[in-house]
């Protein structure tokens, strides 16, 4: 039932009404004419609806989410907790500096670590996911270009196993892209590579370890070759839970990186976000980095905005990006320290390649065998698809009646019925086990039954929702009368 | 080891099983050149959760709470207390973007709620389901504006000066690199609105849109019917940026002028996000129904169980939909890259919706702009201090006054006021000015002890005389 | 699967580990051989456990929740919330009032305005539940014939239909319980009354209103028989959400009350507790109320303890009893103050003899058919248990399985095969209805398909219970080996 | 109305199929004399949630923090972060006691698992599901302890001085009325321990238990061995009072002696419960097998479910039993009138005591009793200030001052510090004894601080001859 098929006209969470007394100043041309449409409950009825609604959910507080790609750990509540603290929750983005010493501290020692660990020369915390550190770094990869009135850099190089958010930010960026092939060993083709770049080449983006699940082992030449003709290099650090405190972007070259917070810091994901998405740069691109930064200066810490960057690609949000976000994960990275990151990456290597190797010994096929998995690693569902007639969605729906959320499915798009697996470092060989053994019963089920897989799921709140219809008929807001659901 | 559970006996099983002899071949194909040895980071030495807290305590205890007159973009609402207590539930907190609908129908009820409500808010038909803040939810309406629309192949905008500064710096940020021409609208200085003659210049152009901000950065009520139909008479689309919770009291986008604007966004924020310094908030974006396979951002929609699998009655439930307009389908030439937005904050948002009310919410609106009146009538009373516009304003205004006004916000700071926002960094012209509001959580004491405060520092310091 | 089959050898939840140096210097005598048998779990672990766990428990926050006698409404989120607030969570117990002025204040307020509602004169706010109010009251009125050598007062009256604290009370105080008869129309019988009080009589512990769902209309000429026979009057006052506003136990001529702030002044009952039950006593019973009471002198609040109050019974708990918990009772009475306390009694007893009337209307019999409900009634279910076989156990079982907890059953344990239902005033009539319609769906049940009652419930994690097994062979804690829970 | 739904439709409605005309008539059966009019009581004006919030957080900010060397019987430990945000989910939260056992699996199971670890930290049997604190759970001991053993009809139970003396006035209040008398030993004044010769008086008379604290009120180990082994010898029961983070360290009542103490019950504070002024805290108490149906208190235990349901593999699921025992079947010869319980303490004490974990709450309670240490070492630097007991103490310690305990603590508290507990006003030979703990909390700079702090005031006062 909608929050709105509850609703009656009327009613009230009364405990929120105030004590008005007057009337309104303002012409009637500027006035709504009646209430705006938002439901009439009670609290009870609010809190009930919605306390029902958020046990429909699998996460990873209820359930093992090896979601590929998105890092789905356990966040710890204390980084939660504290940034919820009244004296970080009451400050207004415009209030003085003076009376932000804590959050700004907080967040200056963040960039600071964040350099450190991406091994980068600045850093710029605004950017509030991923993708906006692509644009803030694409940008600046443009703005650097320019300035040196080199106007005909307009192309983006990028492997066809790219995060979608890669091709998009490019766009968004007025760049176009150019795909490199993969060799089958997952590796970059340096000759393609080699055959792509050159005075046309803005920069290359790179996911390290790649989206098929594997540390690109030619990353430093492939750094040479296209430095040498003149392009910039991008890092798309959406994966490094691989290989935090091993091994630093910075090192191998790169210009431009984004730190995916919400991912390798443990950040809670919050059904979509909110995630932080810092950005790190070489030496050469820090004076376009976004605004505001914070400095410490005599003794007290400032954001730095557009005035004293003149160069600055501008800023990215209306205050200072998502600083509850990050303030979790200064809170985790000074908890967990190098020792930690380096315990992080060592872990979740350790599941990817644990389940991987117990996967295949199940008769799964992986994508990449003779490789080494990072913290992820892809199984290919091609056989399964043409023996039984089952495909990798319906693997998916089914892994769901075992209590497990799904792994990412059909990405890569270069690999056919893929699951992108991720187990991530905080679950344990127990849970591991569980998931092989679920996996193994599908895979019965499939030789089996195959019909249950193609209906599945069984066991949740819904059976398996027509994507397509919803496509077609887009019903995107509730209407009154428009039907219940359910 | 904190928030690993691998016993040395795991470790032990799990690399016999992957059948390496130690963990170290983990990583045997980063090249060597590449690898960093144990303590080669400088960063500080690992807290224990207790220490961890501690020191966060210690941090947020440095952030002394002012009494806050600021708004300019973020406003200190009260927030019912059931918004966090169940936005936070592990469920919906540790869960990520729905891709498996089945397993995720909390909270894609919740954003499909969430949808209807800001589709009713601003009048319009359809909304996404969040972009990072109001300034990137701008950034993204002019580009979805641009595409929509693009006379004659010219890519323009008309962007007024009444729209909040950053968030005109962030839209020149991310249209940049595309060509697009942001044109700057002066302000009237009496009466701090769009003055329709500023228009008139663009009537013969080429243009994609206009952006009307209502209120608009001054609390100045802006003329958006006659601005909507004119620019809609110039076949430009209108965006409305506006302010969610005044959109209880004031007439909805969608029904500004004639036709209505076809896009209106803004911050979120008002709707149950905490302050805090900033962020995370969240953007919301609503359009008419045929823009909306140009929104950005995910959309979820009410579908059926699938009709294969033979139930009668099939079930009604909901899923993301219209995906092909995004990055993960559609790659350069999405409608935008954006991927994780700020989910958490719309699942608040609805339920502050929900517990405010249709009344709630008007109350709130009511409430802050009576304050706001009330605090510009006690202020204008000191000698020297004078309402900067002669317009009707919501919520916020812009006061002028005698001393400079970094001094007069530093001397108010050291009394535990936060004064306003001073205007002259972003307006050349307004250099004397102070933007003030007064939310309805701000008291009788607050705005007796402010204006009390105000008329001190500007007599002590001979401010008296009007400037 | 219990936490402790979760466990495993050396793990733990790290982030708890502690910098130790040195040994420990106590002599071995006092040390424990190894490790206490705790769960060896990680954080997310325990943090999965727990939160599946909760979501196998019905409660007010999901569901309609009317167990008679219990009172449980809607708490208001914000009294729970801002009475965690940190100022109030770090105050050490034995800290000086000069530290606690903030919350001293507030249980002061209190106290005061808890004499208001019940019309008595001092109060003290120790007992930690109702029962131990009941308990503060008869040891009061212990002391009090006591104090006056009349030592021959070892009786305590009161009806049958009594909530089972009252004669355990009484027999923890050292009391022999009479019970005097209830007439048909659910009033007590002032006959059977007049002849059991007498010399011997301590005090009459009355329910009122009764836990029949009546309101006790010969209160008045209770009170006086009673005191004449130089007795005096205990009222159990876990009803007080029917009458709150409308009428004071003081002015019947009570001279104890305990107030259950779980129930009426909505506080969560927490699984179980805890909850808070201030004793409020008639001016003769001052000096004997449980320490520390809370005091304003000279400008600021303090506790007052057994020092200062020499007939005093004294100390109830070790400090200050429950103080969170009439934290939360503080701030909703100033947040409802008098008109929402006149406001929750119509609309309790309007929930009540609504339900009443439409279940009547539906078939059901009514206890008490000719009789006002107070903010509960009692359905009996005598009829369909002969008729078709099912008991009021069966009933509630299967309301389970329409998405209701269940109404208390088989107390008052005077009426056969009952039902206590108490909707509270927080839920809507939608709401109400709901519950209608199920109790009508399961009467049909039990008339064509009695075996689907006597086996619910059917859609709940487990099916029902052998509560006779666990009391045969009671198996109280996990052994290693001992089976899994499933 | 706050928190009620009803619309004046809805009330209108209801009224008509009640039956009667209006809302007044729901109270006709209330006496005319005792019906209050509208107006009567002298409350509070109501406030909205936003006022009540205000008027809590101005009220909170009274309470000024000290840093705290108090425990005297509540300790200020960490307390790791998930246990309260999933103790205090709505589904813990909002609901009862769990009488229908199928609906309430959750609580009934964390109940179960709570009862275990009670068990094994006291090397017990059984558990039950709490009391309401320490001090009573020690009454409910007594009391239990007399039904289970009154040789030849006489109710005697010997209560050492150094059991908290709160808990003592608490045995006291509650035992008065059952003529059971209660024998307070003396202590030692030089060990602070109970004296075995104590004892001996009593070994030709009839008595029902001994009750040990173990550590004692002042930290003090007392000899449970040679306690435990006397009392049994004498056909006495023994009642450990424990402080369950000291279990994880000291030796468990169950392994007191040769047969181990009968009864162990507690303060369940320690085990991730809030100070909070005072409560809600819980109390323990855990027994031997043959004692279990005396206990008082809700007991969970494991069934399966039903045979004749004919499942081939039934279940197995928790049930509260051994209800025979309560009120509510029992009466008035119930084991105790003890109803509501304190539920939700348990489940956050369940999830402390996971988190922290064998090796987590052993740190716990080594790094208080290191602290301690510490502390006392500094301020037995200080001239005049005394060690006063020589015996191995826990965590805890009384300290023998020059100057009057309370012009100390006044003095300290000035400066911010808690400074512990004056043992004067419960023990007239102890007036110049103050009793300090510094938990895991306390930091080297706080106690080293205090030390300063204290220095300085015996100094200033000239208090540094010893006295
Ligand atoms: C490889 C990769 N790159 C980029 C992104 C985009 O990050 P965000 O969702 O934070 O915008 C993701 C997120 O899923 C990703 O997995
Ligand atoms: C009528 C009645 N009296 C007394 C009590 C005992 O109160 P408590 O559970 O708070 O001890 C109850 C509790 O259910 C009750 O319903």
């Amino acid at each position: 039932m909608l929050i709105f098929e509850r609703s009656r006209p009327g009613r009230r969470a009364a405990a929120q009404r105030l004590h008005l007394e007057g009337r309104i100043d303002l012409p009637a041309r500027f006035l709504r004419h009646g209430d705006p449409p938002l439901p009439e409950v009670s609290e009870l009825e609010a809190v009930r609806h919605y306390t029902r609604l958020s046990q429909l959910n699998y996460s990873v507080d209820t359930q093992f989410y090896p979601l590929g790609s998105c890092t789905m750990k356990y966040n710890p509540r204390v980084c939660h907790q504290t940034a919820q603290l009244e004296g970080f929750l009451q400050r207004h983005p415009l209030a003085p500096a003076a009376s932000g010493q804590g959050v700004l501290s907080c967040l200056y020692e963040l960039q600071e670590m964040l350099k450190e660990v991406t091994g980068m020369k600045g850093v710029s915390l605004t950017p509030m996911a991923g993708a906006q550190g692509e644009f803030a770094g694409l940008a600046m990869i443009h703005a650097y270009h320019q300035a040196r009135g080199d106007h005909n850099r307009v192309e983006i190089l990028t492997p066809g196993s790219a995060h979608g958010t890669n091709p998009a930010t490019a766009g968004m960026c007025g760049f176009s892209v150019r795909e490199i092939l993969t060799q089958p060993d997952g590796d970059v083709d340096l000759d393609a590579l080699k055959a792509l770049v050159g005075p046309k080449t803005a920069a290359l983006m790179l996911t390290n370890p790649s989206t098929l699940g594997v540390f690109e082992r030619k990353v430093e030449k492939m750094a040479r070759i296209v430095h040498e003709a003149g392009g910039l290099l991008y890092y798309d650090g959406a994966n490094l839970n691989a290989i935090a405190g091993r091994t630093r972007p910075g090192d191998m070259g790169f210009d431009a990186i984004h730190v995916n917070v919400h991912k390798t810091l443990a950040t809670p994901h919050g059904g979509g976000g909110p995630g932080a998405g810092p950005v790190g740069v070489s030496e050469r691109l820090i004076p376009y980095l976004p605004t505001p930064v914070v400095v410490y200066e005599t003794g007290s810490y400032r954001l730095q905005g557009g005035d004293l960057r003149p160069d600055s690609i501008g800023p990215l949000s209306a205050f200072m990006g998502n600083v509850g976000v990050l303030l979790r994960a200064y809170l985790y990275l000074r908890m967990i320290g190098e020792e930690g990151l380096r315990r992080v990456s060592r872990f979740a290597v350790l599941n990817a390649n644990y389940l991987a190797a117990r996967l295949a010994g199940e008769g799964f096929q992986l994508a990449f065998p003779q490789r080494r998995a990072t913290h992820e690693f892809i199984v290919t569902l091609q056989r399964e698809s043409k023996e039984y007639g089952v495909s990798a969605l319906d693997f998916a729906k089914r892994l769901l009646d075992y209590g497990f959320y799904a792994p990412t499915i059909y990405f890569p798009q270069m690999v056919p019925e893929c699951l992108l697996i991720e187990p991530t470092e905080t679950e344990s060989k127990e849970e591991l086990d569980r998931f092989v053994e679920a996996m193994a019963a599908i895979r019965r089920e499939a030789a089996e039954h195959p019909e249950v897989l193609r209906t599945a799921p069984h066991r949740l709140p819904v059976r398996r929702l027509d994507e397509t219809l919803a496509a077609r008929k887009p019903e995107l807001i509730w209407k009154p009368g428009g039907g219940s659901a359910g | 080891m904190p928030y690993i559970p691998h016993t040395p006996e795991d470790l032990k099983a799990m690399l016999k099983v992957i059948g390496i002899p130690e963990a170290k071949a983990l990583f045997d194909e980063i090249p060597d050149s590449l690898l960093l040895p144990k303590g080669a980071l400088q960063l500080p030495a690992p807290l224990n959760e207790m220490e961890g807290a501690r020191l966060m305590r210690e941090r947020a205890a440095l952030d002394k709470p002012l009494v806050c007159f600021i708004g300019a973009g973020a406003y200190d609402h009260h927030i019912p207390a059931p918004v966090w207590e169940i936005a936070g539930r592990g469920e919906f907190l540790t869960s990520y973007t729905p891709y498996q609908a089945e397993a995720s129908q909390g909270t894609l009820q919740v954003l499909f709620e969430f949808q209807t409500m800001i589709a009713g808010l601003t009048g319009l038909d359809a909304s996404n389901a969040s972009l990072y803040d109001g300034a990137s939810a701008l950034g993204e309406a002019v580009l979805m504006a641009v595409r929509a629309n693009e006379p004659a192949g010219v890519r323009r905008v008309l962007l007024p000066s009444t729209v909040h500064p950053t968030y005109r710096r962030v839209v020149r940020t991310v249209t940049r690199q595309q060509g697009i021409e942001l044109v700057e609208l002066p302000f009237c200085s009496d009466t701090g609105q769009i003055p329709l003659e500023a228009l008139e210049r663009w009537s013969q152009e080429h243009f994609s849109a206009l952006v009307i901000p209502q209120p608009n950065f001054f609390g100045v009520l802006e003329e958006v019917d006659q601005l909507t139909d004119w620019t809609h008479k110039h076949r430009g689309l209108v965006i409305g940026v506006v302010n969610p919770v005044s959109l209880a009291l004031l007439r909805p986008p969608g029904e500004w002028g004639s036709r209505g604007a076809d896009i209106a966004c803004g911050e979120g924020q008002p709707l149950g996000i905490p302050l805090s310094s900033g962020g995370p908030y969240f953007g919301f974006l609503a359009c008419r129904q045929p823009l909306i396979r140009q929104m950005p951002g995910r959309i979820v929609g009410r579908t059926l169980e699938r009709a294969e699998l033979g139930g009668e009655h099939p079930k009604a439930g909901f899923t993301l939909t219209l995906q092909a307009r995004e990055q993960h389908i559609r790659r350069a030439k999405a409608t935008s890259n954006i991927c994780s937005n700020q989910g958490l904050m719309t699942i608040a948002a609805a339920l502050h919706m929900t517990l405010m009310g249709p009344k709630g919410l008007r109350e709130a609106a009511l409430a802050c702009h009576a304050n706001t009146l009330s605090l510009v009538q006690r202020l204008k009373r000191i000698p020297g201090v004078r309402q900067r516009f002669a317009s009707p304003f919501f919520h916020e205004a812009a006061l002028e006054l005698p001393l400079p006004v970094e001094t007069v916000l530093t001397a108010l700071t050291e009394r535990g006021v936060a004064g306003g926002f001073a205007l002259g960094a972003d307006y050349p012209g307004l250099d004397s000015c102070l933007l003030v509001c007064a939310t309805e959580r701000r008291t009788e004491g607050e705005m007796e002890a402010y204006a009390a405060h105000l008329d001190e520092i500007l007599t002590a310091r001979g401010g008296c005389a009007p400037c």
